[in-house]
Parts: structure tokens; C-alpha cells; sequence
């Protein structure tokens, strides 16, 4: 099985290429499914001026907040962000970019980028600020914006258990955009909690299809909870 | 007097039907869920991926990986299915949820609505909310009719960057239950013991008022 | 759980609301995965001048090839049609219209009129005879054609087990387009061979929410076989 | 001599690669699966849904709801994914299958293809073949080098209504191995025994012949 075979031991091999410049693809939503390991090699390779396309920017001293520390990002294609100071600052500033983009826009450029379909109408921001500039097109009497897709250099993917030909499956929410970067990446680099062998995930229940998957990697994770919320 | 919070969630909820699949955004819409009536179930759409959305867990059912579009730990109802978020977006873009139920800044004549955005201050993002307003066919906005200052949230024209254009219908405010229709707000019902004067005074856009408007009951 | 209940327990009540004229679309790849019930109750009510959207039109005396018999089919749109003698015949004799779609586009098409996205482009068909008085586009120096989403007033959808409030999993390769089909109907039936209780289904197993079902029905099923080819 | 049915789909097997994520049409290039040489593992991509073809079922597998592209009965291998169509076109689609093999009527010098209709004959549809061309980066089409009446399918410009554009740079005929690169065909292997003038006589788009063309070894 050795072809299909997408393990690597250490994140120097998962993220091995990665440049100056890049767009990187994030999978996560606050700090849910989050590729912590991913992200920490990337702050420790010193890596700079990187676009990172995350639905989220993490906080001050976790997820893709640890970026901003070293100042690596230049430039956030995100739905929602400013949960961290750093992040304002940088922007006041005029050292950080972000490119706001709704929500569902955003997961759907990621699968529109990882399957060839490079524009597509959706009545999403039309005649807000989002579809300023952006092509208006009517279908069936409604208008509708053009977006384009998007994909990445990279894309940095959290998933639970993994078989060794990167089939994929997520936990929970935990899902959330990592199925659509997944799809997105030149080379899509997914960390799990738990790597098993082909035949081990029920063909059906895979979300993930090895075949997306460049380099799987077991790491280890905090799961840092953001808003903790109980009923007492 | 104005509605409280709880009231504004209590009126809201009277909109839901039964067997209703809807999504409410952060504050008083989150609010609604604790007012479907009892004889009713709807389903809680969570936008990072989950039809189906229970109360907080306790303690023993905590889990980082069980969160809600406000990234506050949730649980599942039984029934329940987990989706990526494009999974998501589809059906919030596609028409399938039947309420949808968020806050706004201003909303105006035309259906437009500003919820996002105030330039000058720090812009955060609009999360899922473009796709909401876009995606559902029946919204509700809740919000103060004036802000602290007095300056009326319902205008003949948004002032502020919209979220979405020409979506919205209803309005259950702190002070009334508005319809938008035909380029005007037409009051349906006030909160007990206002006036329409007190009403029509404070809203800033055209409003037509029947001669008698129902008070709410709660 | 009354409101969420899909349950149905008859086929009239499943098809109830059906006209001439309407557009039906019918998951299905080949005899695999079709909704078997359905077709015969829209033989039985004699529903006619059909447009059907599905990727084959069955065999001449089974799958939709039934709705030839009685001439109910007055458009298909699919992929691969001709298996059967019926169709080459009402073809040839102008009773019947076929529209042939690639079959990507064909579920993206779908996807998209369940998704809210009006439109899309694709590379598929650019330059053939499909491409022909579509518009064309250029995006990062390859031109792709606009391809229009589609929706059907209803949607017929064969499922494996799906619990009463609507949630369905498939059965292996009969998942095909019945996962699309069910996001785009304006009414959804779903026809199935089990009928579990809320909560037997695993939450992240699910293919289709009961968000998108409206009807939903256990069948019996004669699952014929288009072409057995066995090792010995 | 000309390449058998076997010899071709052989010739098809030498572009394989450990690890590669195949999709192969109905004739000939299904053939291929049985020839990927021992020492490689390829996956099967079958565009109905299914990642990790196997072969035919036993009778005691077999299963109605377990079939391939061309609706045959099929199994899953160890390590397989099964998905919706939707899903399978978003691989082919988006470039992520390594190698597609195809049958066709005709191809071009400038790499069109046309492989599903003939005008008057009764048009059954493209299937999924115009999203498999548009979609790899990597097709090897394989078919006979002229029609039985003699007639070259390797054309200066396609007659037949086309499956895709500029999409095809390797051929795969009973008599050679022919690239195609600016607007012309590159002649690269010879069938055994085939000369190079009998293959650029059958040829009728513009050849291009090296002095040395290899021969093929089987």
C-alpha cells in the first residue's frame, strides 16, 4: 500500500515546501477543528506574508492568533474576526489585510476551488458592501453577485481518525470547514487524533476521500474550548 | 411599556409553527428557544453544521468539539445530523430553514437591513449573517425601535453598510410588531401600553397605522 | 415529535399534489438506487406531459422506462439514456424531448438548485455541442460555460434507512444522485427500505438532513440488476 | 503487426504510477485494470460514486446496490470511499483523479476529442465522459488508429461533434504512441512490426516522426 500511504511522522515532513507568500487554507470555526499542529509549525518555520483563508483568526494566544505574534500573516480571508487585540492592532496599523467574506460564500468558494468550478451567482451581499464591484447578474427575477472560488497553496486540515490512505472522518462539529479545505489544497496537509488502517472506517461514513489528501500526520491537541457554556 | 428582553423573545416565539427548522442568531434571538410553546417542536439550526441543536451541556457532557455557530459548548437533540459548513450554507442559501430570527441596527421601507457594520468602529465580520438574511424567506428582526439617544432604528433609508437588500418583512421591536410591504412599515400591533403616537413618533421611515392597533398580550 | 414526523403510509399521500406538466426529479444511476414505489404510483395516477430530470431513464420495463409505456414522459434530462427501445422510438417519433446534460453538470446542476446558487460555471462541455448558445467565460486563461441550477416540484428519492424525522442514510453506490435530488425539490419524497426512530441514526452518518424531506415512505423493493457480472 | 485489445490496454498500463487515482472508461481502457504491474498499487475511481473499485462480486457478494459506471456489478477493496455524484464530479472535476483512460471516435492535432455522438445515429449521451476530459489534467485516449473502412481518427481537425476541447496530449492506437503538442502529432513508439510510414500514411493530421521511433516491447 505503500503508494497511497500518506503518512509522515514529523510536521517538518507534513508541511515540508511551504513558502514565503503562500495561501494557506484553514479548516476551523473559532477554535473548533482547528490543524493546532499544522499552525505550530508554521510559527515555528518563520514562514511570512502568508494569505490565510480561515473562517475565524483565532485568539491572542491560540489558533491562528499565535500567527499574528510573528506578524506572518499578511493578509485574512475570513467571515469573522477581531476575537483577539492583536488582530486590531495589525489592521489599524495597516500591517494586516483582511478580506471579509459571509460565511457560506466562503465555504462555498473552498468547494467550489477543490471542484473546478472556478465562479459561481449567489444572492449572498448583494447591494451590501460585499458585492461592491462584483458582477450583478438577475435569474428568475432576483439579483445575484459572482464569486469566485478559491485554493491554496496549503490547506491545514483537523480531522478525528484518519486510515493510513487519508480517508477522513471529523467528530461533531469539529467538521465545520476542514471537509471543504480539504478539497482546496495544492497539498492538503490533515492532522488527526487517531491514524487506523484501510478498512477500519465503513467506506460510507468517510468525509474526507483519500484522494484529496497529500500528507496525513497524528498530532496531539489541546481543544481549547472559546465560550464555555454549562446548564448547572 | 417597552418589552423586556424576555418579552421581545416571547413575542418572536409566537411566530413559530410547528415542525419549524430555524435559525437564531446571538442575544434576544437566542432567547426564542426558551419560549416555543409547549405543544410545538422546532429544530434549532446551529450555522457551523448542526440541525438539531440542544441546551448547554453539564458538565460531564462537555466536549470542545460540540459547539454552536456562537461558539458556545451545546449539546444534540435526538434526531439530530452533523454537516460541513458548505452542507450548511446550502440549506440556509437554498430556502430550507423556515425562520430565521436576528438582531439589526437599522432595517428600512425597502426591507434593507444593517447589522454588521458601523465605519469607524472595528468591523469584526458578518459571519453567516448575509447568507441568513439572503437565504430565508421568512425573517424576523428584533431590536430596540430607538437606540439609547432616541434615534429611531426604522428608516426610510438604512444609513449604515447593509447586510442585506430588500429581505426583510417583519420586526418585532421593544416597542411594536412592524410589517414592511410596498415601501412602508405598516404597524400591526404595540407593546402594551404604548401609544401609537409614541410609535409612529419614533419611527423615522413611513408607517401606516390602522386606527385601532392591537396591544400585545403576555 | 408530530411536526417532524415525514411519515407517510401510503404512496397516494407520498405523490399527493402531483400535475401534468410538472418537473420530477428522480435520483437513481442506472436500475441502482431508484425510487421504485414512486414510479409506479406516477404510473398508477396517470400523470402525464412530464419533464424528469434524472440521470438514466430505466430499462423498457422497469424504472422510469415504465412512464414511456404510457407516454407520461414529455422531456428527459440526463446523462445517458437510450437503454431501452421505447425511448429510441418516442425520440425518433418527436413524442418525446431530451435534453442530454454531462453528468457532473448534471449533479452539480442539482446540488446548486438545492444550495440557492442560481448558476455556475464548469469546463465541462466548453467547445461541444452542450457548450453551444451557453455563455462563455475565461477565468485564469480557461474558459468554462454558465450552467443554470435546477429545481423540481418534486423530488423522488430513493433511501436505505432514514429515521421519521426525515434524516436518511444510502446504501452504497445506490447514495448516486439521491442525495441532490433530495435538496432539490420543492417537495421532497423519500422512500426507504427501513424506517428507524429518531436517534438510531448517527448524527454525522446522515447524507440527508430532514430538513430537505418532506414525505417520507417505507417501500419494498425489487432492486433488479442491469448488469450481473460475477467472478467466478 | 497491430496491437490486440490486450496489447493496448498494456501499452495504457506502462503510464501508471504507484499511487494513482484512476478512472478508466468502458471497453478497452477497463482492460488496464489488469495489467498494473505488480509492484504498483492504482486506485479506481468509478464516477458513480465509488473510490477503490474492486473486481466482480462472487455470487455470494453480489449486490444489487453495489455497482460501477458501466452498471456492473461490483466489489470495494480494502480502503474504499463511497460518496454521492455530486461529490465524485467534484474530484473528476477539480483535477483530482491522476489518469483518465477514454475510448473515442476521433481526436485532433489540437487535442479535441469527440467519443459520444454520430450524427444520424441515434445520440445515447456523453455519460460522464465531457466531465472526465474537461476535468484531467492527464488523459490517455486508446482506440484503433483508423476505422475498419481504413479512415484515420487522428485528424487535422475532429468531424464529429466534439466530447472536449484541447484537452487531449496522449493517444494510444493499434499501431503507435502519439503525443500531441502544438498543434501537431508527435509520433513516440510504433506498434512491433509497424512501420513509421505506414503509421504517418494512416495518420491524416500533420505527423511529426523522429529518425528513430522505438519500438514497442511486449
Amino acid at each position: 500500500m505503500s503508494g497511497f500511504d500518506k503518512v509522515v511522522n514529523t510536521y517538518d515532513e507534513a508541511l515540508d515546501g511551504i513558502r514565503d507568500g503562500m495561501t494557506v487554507i484553514a479548516g476551523g470555526f473559532g477554535l473548533c477543528g482547528i490543524p493546532e499542529g499544522c499552525i505550530a509549525q508554521v510559527r515555528k518555520m518563520g514562514i511570512r506574508e502568508l494569505t490565510v483563508v480561515s473562517n475565524n483568526c483565532g485568539v491572542d494566544d491560540f489558533g491562528l492568533g499565535l500567527l499574528l505574534e510573528d506578524k506572518q500573516i499578511k493578509k485574512m480571508i475570513s467571515s469573522y474576526v477581531g476575537e483577539n487585540a492583536l488582530f486590531e492592532e495589525q489592521l489599524l496599523n495597516g500591517e494586516l489585510e483582511v478580506e471579509l467574506t459571509p460565511q457560506g460564500t466562503l465555504a462555498e468558494k473552498m468547494r467550489a476551488g477543490g471542484a473546478g468550478i472556478p465562479a459561481f451567482y449567489t444572492a449572498t451581499g448583494y447591494g451590501t458592501p460585499v458585492g461592491e464591484g462584483k458582477e450583478v447578474r438577475e435569474f428568475n427575477g432576483r439579483k445575484y453577485i459572482l464569486e469566485e472560488s478559491i485554493v491554496g497553496d496549503f490547506a491545514l486540515v483537523k480531522g478525528w481518525k484518519a486510515d493510513r490512505y487519508g480517508n477522513v472522518i471529523y467528530r461533531h462539529t469539529a467538521q465545520n470547514f476542514n471537509p471543504m479545505a480539504a478539497t482546496a489544497g495544492r497539498i492538503t496537509v490533515v492532522e488527526v487524533e487517531q491514524v487506523v488502517e484501510p478498512g477500519e472506517l465503513e467506506p460510507a461514513h468517510i468525509q474526507t476521500p483519500g484522494i484529496y489528501v497529500d500528507r496525513l500526520i497524528q498530532g496531539r491537541f489541546e481543544k481549547r474550548i472559546e465560550q464555555r457554556t454549562i446548564t448547572e | 411599556m417597552a418589552l423586556s428582553r424576555e418579552q421581545l423573545a416571547m413575542r418572536v416565539a409566537r411566530e413559530l409553527q410547528d415542525g419549524y427548522y430555524v435559525n437564531l442568531g446571538i442575544g434576544i434571538p437566542t432567547l426564542v428557544a426558551n419560549y416555543v410553546p409547549e405543544e410545538m417542536e422546532v429544530m434549532l439550526q446551529s450555522e457551523n453544521g448542526l440541525l438539531g441543536m440542544g441546551p448547554f451541556p453539564t458538565e460531564e457532557q462537555l466536549d470542545a468539539d460540540m459547539i454552536n455557530a456562537g461558539k458556545q459548548t451545546v449539546t444534540a437533540i435526538t434526531g439530530a445530523s452533523i454537516f460541513n459548513s458548505a452542507e450548511s450554507f446550502a440549506m440556509i442559501r437554498g430556502g430550507h430553514v423556515d425562520l430565521t430570527v436576528l438582531g439589526a441596527f437599522e432595517v428600512d421601507v425597502e426591507g434593507n437591513i444593517a447589522s454588521w457594520m458601523i465605519p469607524g468602529k472595528l468591523v469584526k465580520g458578518m459571519g453567516g449573517a448575509m447568507d441568513l438574511v439572503a437565504g430565508a424567506e421568512n425573517i424576523i428582526v428584533t431590536m430596540t425601535h430607538a437606540s439609547k439617544s432616541g434615534a429611531s432604528k426604522l428608516l426610510a433609508r438604512c444609513t449604515l453598510p447593509l447586510t442585506g437588500a430588500g429581505c426583510i418583512h417583519k420586526v418585532v421591536t421593544d416597542l411594536a410588531y412592524v410589517e414592511i410591504n410596498d415601501g412602508r412599515f405598516w404597524l400591526k400591533e404595540r407593546a402594551p401600553g404604548v401609544s401609537v403616537d409614541e410609535i409612529v413618533g419614533k419611527t423615522a421611515g413611513e408607517m401606516i397605522a390602522p386606527d385601532v392597533v392591537p396591544e400585545m398580550e403576555f
